[in-house]
């Protein structure tokens, strides 16, 4: 079992969303996060101050996933969230040791 | 024939458009009180009756309040839709002013009142049992009291005095909003999960509205710009600048901290405190109208919890008794130089049958119709639908939807039927 | 020489303090109904109108609009610069309050005019095409109609009647938006994204401030305090409380639940449409005209997205066909008994006239101011700037910062230029 | 004896009433520039005034600012506790009005004067001070200045003109603010953190409810409804809409953005500065008052980050900087024709000496009162109640609590009190 | 060293957190998230136009427990958070390399 | 490739993520984070009532680092996020099989 998660546009999330449906995935969970990176920020200007703000608005989203599913799913991301500009983010892998569905208990490959 | 005169009609005007104001005031003061997910039902409670409780208005609401007596108990018809009140004035209303402005300024407290009942309600009442409580609330409850105080009634004839509003409005809607607790029960989860205001800048904006629309309700109520008006409006302010001081006092001694949603509450308690007294005391007194007030309804609102009823807005706590409190003070304080009438035991006795009178024909007929709208379409909404929250449930949308900085929505998956159906086309 | 009459002029002072506030307020009805990155661009695009076409009005608007006609098209300069409108009366327009009285009142409407438009370009227009646009049009267009039917122009000779601004205001400003439509195109993502209004208490704030503001806009145009103000109060009252009633019943009809947005829609529907009628009709007519608003411009509204194109905040379907609806019916329902003039099928015709003469002179010259700017500057923002949102595009601001709550900013990373500019220094 | 004119009556209400709404406003325009964890504190400053210094101004604040004068410094006792204070007119001040309506109205500028103030000391002012401040000043600087002024005292005796306030309110809260600034010191994190207004449409809403109220503030203090009144109205509004492009066009060609904060903040010191001038200058003279007011306050506030004091919201750079500007221009733009006082160089030498004086005064005695203060309870929160937040630290609050949608409180764990007792009992 | 991560419904957050109190453990990090799953979403309308919102609000709950923490942990989460209905979410695992204490610098099973 | 993630006081962010620009981390990752652990909440009082918050508000801090500078970013992190009072939070580290960059398909070291 692996964790994919993604950072991505936005923007982009309907997209990705609708791109993992399609090849089968019944579930996700997504989180509004800020980013930093190569991506500029933008100015903010207050009563005369001008603020540089880093941080640019991102959406993180989290499949968990069989083995043999990761690939197609991080495919399916790659392709969708892309626009080509800068900070279309990351998407990476992680190890999941086990997984439960709350609501029947069951375990592993089908509790997902 | 009674003329127009520019002036008081100026203020009359004036004071229908901020008492009119009021309702989407309270609508705020209320929304900003509820949790987010309930935030646009609870507003629609008020706003709705901006649109049922007017249009009832002209076609029978005015007629029965203030259309001529019969036997003191209701008004007769002679004004069914607003015939016969056009721009002359009335012979016996507001008499310097046209007639369509006396109704008009007597529909915007018609609208009000019922709308205030919704606080005790609010979170759980269903949409459409709102609607047809707010209607038929206003025509069988708050018309025949209007009349009974205002319109040539018994309680008027009595010799009960009620400025602007203490017993017609506060304490009768206080009254409604116990017996609709009675029917409704309490909330899911009430006494054990956080019931927080979600948006006290919106609580404190309301507040702010219903102070400044109060201007009209008190002293436009001496229905000219005089003397009595300016009395009763220094009166209306001073009480509610002193309220604020009597709530916050002990609520800073009780919880070590004077909260803002208790500055917002005391002012409002002391404006319903100072209703029926606003033309009738002097300034000192209303101070002390105002000061007790605050402290009265702090008190009510905080022995709350330990009586376990569920009253989501406080409507009783300070409705109900910053209502009471200013109508047996106004028989106490009251002083002849303001307006000819002087406090006194006989008048408190008189007081306190208008006040009993109210609340017991306002519970026992705010009980009755609520119990058959729930028997017509149910008063509660469904336990998933309350989980959901009313703005889903009842609405089909939500108050906010902040998380779309910088793109398109996050948290909302955008097919316009229309734009699916194009689709489906290609 | 006529004489000031305090009483009037009271009433036209608040009347006018009333229309002014409007403005703000429909900043905060737009701005709620946007979404959360163009809130503060939206609620600049009604601001920056009181800013420019204020001192636009005191330097030539007045004058072109009610000087005396040139032809009957066009007010002359004798009051450029407000010279000659001082604090006696004017001889033509509101006799017994201050010529100044009249023209701060009318500078008012000349405001929200423009204003009603930039609804339909929200969320793409470019803040300077903006400003631009706001101050060419409340000259070229706006002044030229408010002298045909309110200045002594050619349409108020025809008989047409528009007691506060139905063809001058609202289907002027609802042809205006049309074209705004047809030369911005169509807002990236429209029909497929979601746009969901991300404040909807706020939309709701919005839609009370023009309602309680609305008072002053219809019964302050009685430019005095007595019956026919009394009149136009009520009738205005009545039609936006039926508007909702007639908007929420085929909403829920359709989609099964009346929702707020609905309510706050549909009052603003019934306010546009009674606008013409407010002083003509009796109050069962303002409530027709309030029912028969709210469900058109429902379904004009239900109907947007077949038709395609992008009317962001359905200033057509509300101002324009509300507008219409109102002209209309007030050529048929008019009671002579009211203010003098009765509906007739002439008087229907001489509306259909003016109607259709707005729309065309509107439409056409609001193309072409906006067809000019952009040669100019560019009507419409670079496609990453309408992605990033008018917010920060246009004004290097965001309309909320709330994620901070325990410690600094979050996302805002703090360094303000003097800041930087002292710590090179040391 | 004077008589009561209804149509001066009604408009003075009015503007009582508009006035008291611009406290609210203010606590709105003011809550919004905060951040997210100081909204409530923020509010709470102004609210607060609405309580204590309505209650002392019926005590004792009317009587010293215009009760009979003592040397042209102070007024004498004879209206204490409002006293003798009818519903008849005073001899002396607004002579068609109740003496009731004179000082109810000057009771609300009374109020908005200290809380003005507080925005300078925003954000780290302790609230027990803060009550203790809002009083003593309101008693000890306001009154004495408001007598020096309009009561009878040696400024208005030397001939200095002030028609709304522009000293007695304006200078002397940005005077005050400077000695606040003084004595509080700098915000943790001043010039390295980023300040950013957590709402920024609570800051147009603020400022949009102050613009309405203003029109009461200044075209109120006509004291009746005629020519003057309108003339002072227009004046207001023209220089609130030429302030805008006054600031952001100086903010445009430095910031290369004009912003909403701008709009807001400049229509405010548009607002500020035609205060002393609106009853003495013509329109095109108060647009200019207005352009400079925007450009001249944007320019003092753009400077500020390079002195390195910390006026959390500007009230020097707004309120005392427009003040000044007001109170000069006004000495020289005055024209004999709106109000018999023709501007020259010895009116603006008198200007000049009530400026000094105000500010020398209002300095000096501010500092007193809060190193007085400072000594019993302390001015300032500690860091850690700082870095909390006065919302939590000093009202036991959040202003918002949005994260709840679906469910029950997310973040908030309930365990209200009396349900924690009960548990126990059990 | 394990995280354990849960995704569950926001009104079950308190009896959650109760639970695990109750059994130890010492802290937790909470976010709010929006869930697309098999729960349905809901409809909402504005001015005519019909939006379908496929993501429900959930809360993730992340516990960093030590090994022989992670059952009991993930059951007082099963048991808790479930209410039979869909949607009720899911408990997963994941391997930790190592954990600090920001205040002490103390590292490992003394960090939590 | 690991992942570090901290959960740090809000007031931190600043530095802690001026800190990793120095040391050459080119991106991360925030999320706003409600806590739970030592720390104490606060109480709110609404009309009466009583509240007991539990949760206090942090950041969650996230990068994506190469395995030879997890234990400079640790250090960092440990450095400038500690106030020394109680509630500074954690940092861990957990195992990531693989990144990519979106924008460019890039996998490994190369992604971030
Ligand atoms: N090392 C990192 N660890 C965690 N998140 C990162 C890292 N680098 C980038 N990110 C995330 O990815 C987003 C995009 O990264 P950025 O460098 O702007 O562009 P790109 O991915 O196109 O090179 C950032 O906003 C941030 O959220
Ligand atoms: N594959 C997945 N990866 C990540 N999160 C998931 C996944 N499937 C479900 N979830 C999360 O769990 C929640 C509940 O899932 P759902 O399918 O609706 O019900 P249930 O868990 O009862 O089968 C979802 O809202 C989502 O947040
Ligand atoms: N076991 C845990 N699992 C996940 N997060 C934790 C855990 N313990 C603490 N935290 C997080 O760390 C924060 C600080 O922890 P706390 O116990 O208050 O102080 P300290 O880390 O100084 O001992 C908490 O608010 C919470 O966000």
């Amino acid at each position: 079992m692996k964790l994919v998660t993604a950072i991505v546009k936005p923007f982009k999330l309907d997209e990705v969303k609708e791109a993992l449906r399609s090849i089968g995935v019944n579930g996700l969970t997504v989180t509004e996060v800020q980013g930093f990176g190569r991506q500029r920020g933008h100015t903010e200007v207050y009563r005369g101050a001008e603020y540089q703000v880093d941080f640019v608005p991102k959406v993180k989203v989290e499949v968990l996933a069989e083995e043999d599913q990761v690939q197609p799913v991080v495919d399916a991301i790659l392709k969708t969230a892309r626009t080509g500009k800068i900070g279309d983010g990351k998407v990476f892998v992680t190890p999941v040791d086990q997984v439960w569905r709350i609501r029947t208990g069951e375990m592993g490959p089908d509790a997902i | 024939m009674p003329e127009v005169d520019a002036g008081d009609t100026a203020w009359l005007l004036t004071s229908t458009a901020l008492v009119m104001f009021m309702t989407p005031g309270l609508a705020l003061f209320y929304g900003g009180l509820v949790r987010t997910k309930n935030v646009l039902g609870t507003i629609m409670q008020s706003l709705i009756a901006l649109g049922i409780v007017s249009v009832l208005w002209v076609l029978v609401g005015y007629t029965l309040s203030f259309g001529p007596s019969i036997g003191g108990l209701i008004g007769g018809l002679d004004f069914i839709g607003f015939r016969g009140v056009g721009q002359a004035p009335s012979a016996s209303y507001a008499t310097t002013t046209p007639h369509l402005a006396f109704a008009a300024y007597q529909m915007m407290f018609a609208v009000i009142t019922p709308a205030l009942i919704t606080g005790a309600a609010a979170e759980r009442l269903r949409f459409s049992a709102t609607v047809l409580f707010l209607g038929a609330w206003s025509v069988l409850v708050y018309a025949p009291l209007a009349h009974w105080v205002w319109g040539g009634g018994w309680l008027g004839r009595l010799g009960a005095v009620d400025f602007a509003g203490g017993t017609v409005v506060h304490v009768n809607a206080g009254a409604a909003a116990l017996a609709a607790i009675v029917v409704l029960g309490r909330r899911r989860g009430h006494g054990t999960e956080a019931f927080v205001p979600h948006n006290v800048p919106m609580v404190v904006t309301g507040a702010a509205i219903l102070w400044f629309g109060w201007f009209g309700f008190n002293a436009g109520s001496a229905l000219s710009a005089g003397g009595l008006a300016a009395a009763a409006l220094v009166n209306t302010h001073v009480a509610a600048g002193a309220a604020i001081l009597g709530w916050l006092l002990p609520e800073r001694a009780r919880h070590r901290r004077p909260t803002t949603v208790g500055a917002a509450t005391g002012a409002v308690a002391g404006l319903v405190a100072i209703t029926p007294a606003a033309g009738f005391v002097e300034p000192w007194a209303a101070i002390l109208i105002g000061l007790a007030a605050g402290m009265v309804c702090f008190l009510a609102v905080d022995l709350k919890p330990r009586l376990g009823y569920d009253d989501s807005l406080d409507v009783v706590g300070v409705h109900l008794v910053g209502g009471i409190v200013g109508a047996l003070l106004t028989g106490i304080l009251a002083t002849a130089a303001v307006n000819g009438i002087e406090g006194s035991l006989g008048l408190l006795g008189t007081q306190v049958v208008a006040v009993a009178a109210t609340i017991a024909f306002s519970f026992a007929a705010t009980w009755a119709i609520l119990k058959a709208i729930d028997a017509v379409v149910g008063v509660r909404v469904r336990e998933d639908e309350e989980i959901d929250g009313l703005d889903l449930s009842q609405h089909a949308e939500v108050g906010y939807t902040f998380g779309e900085r910088g793109g398109s929505a996050s948290s909302t998956v955008a097919v316009p039927e229309a734009a699916r159906e194009k689709e489906a086309v290609r």
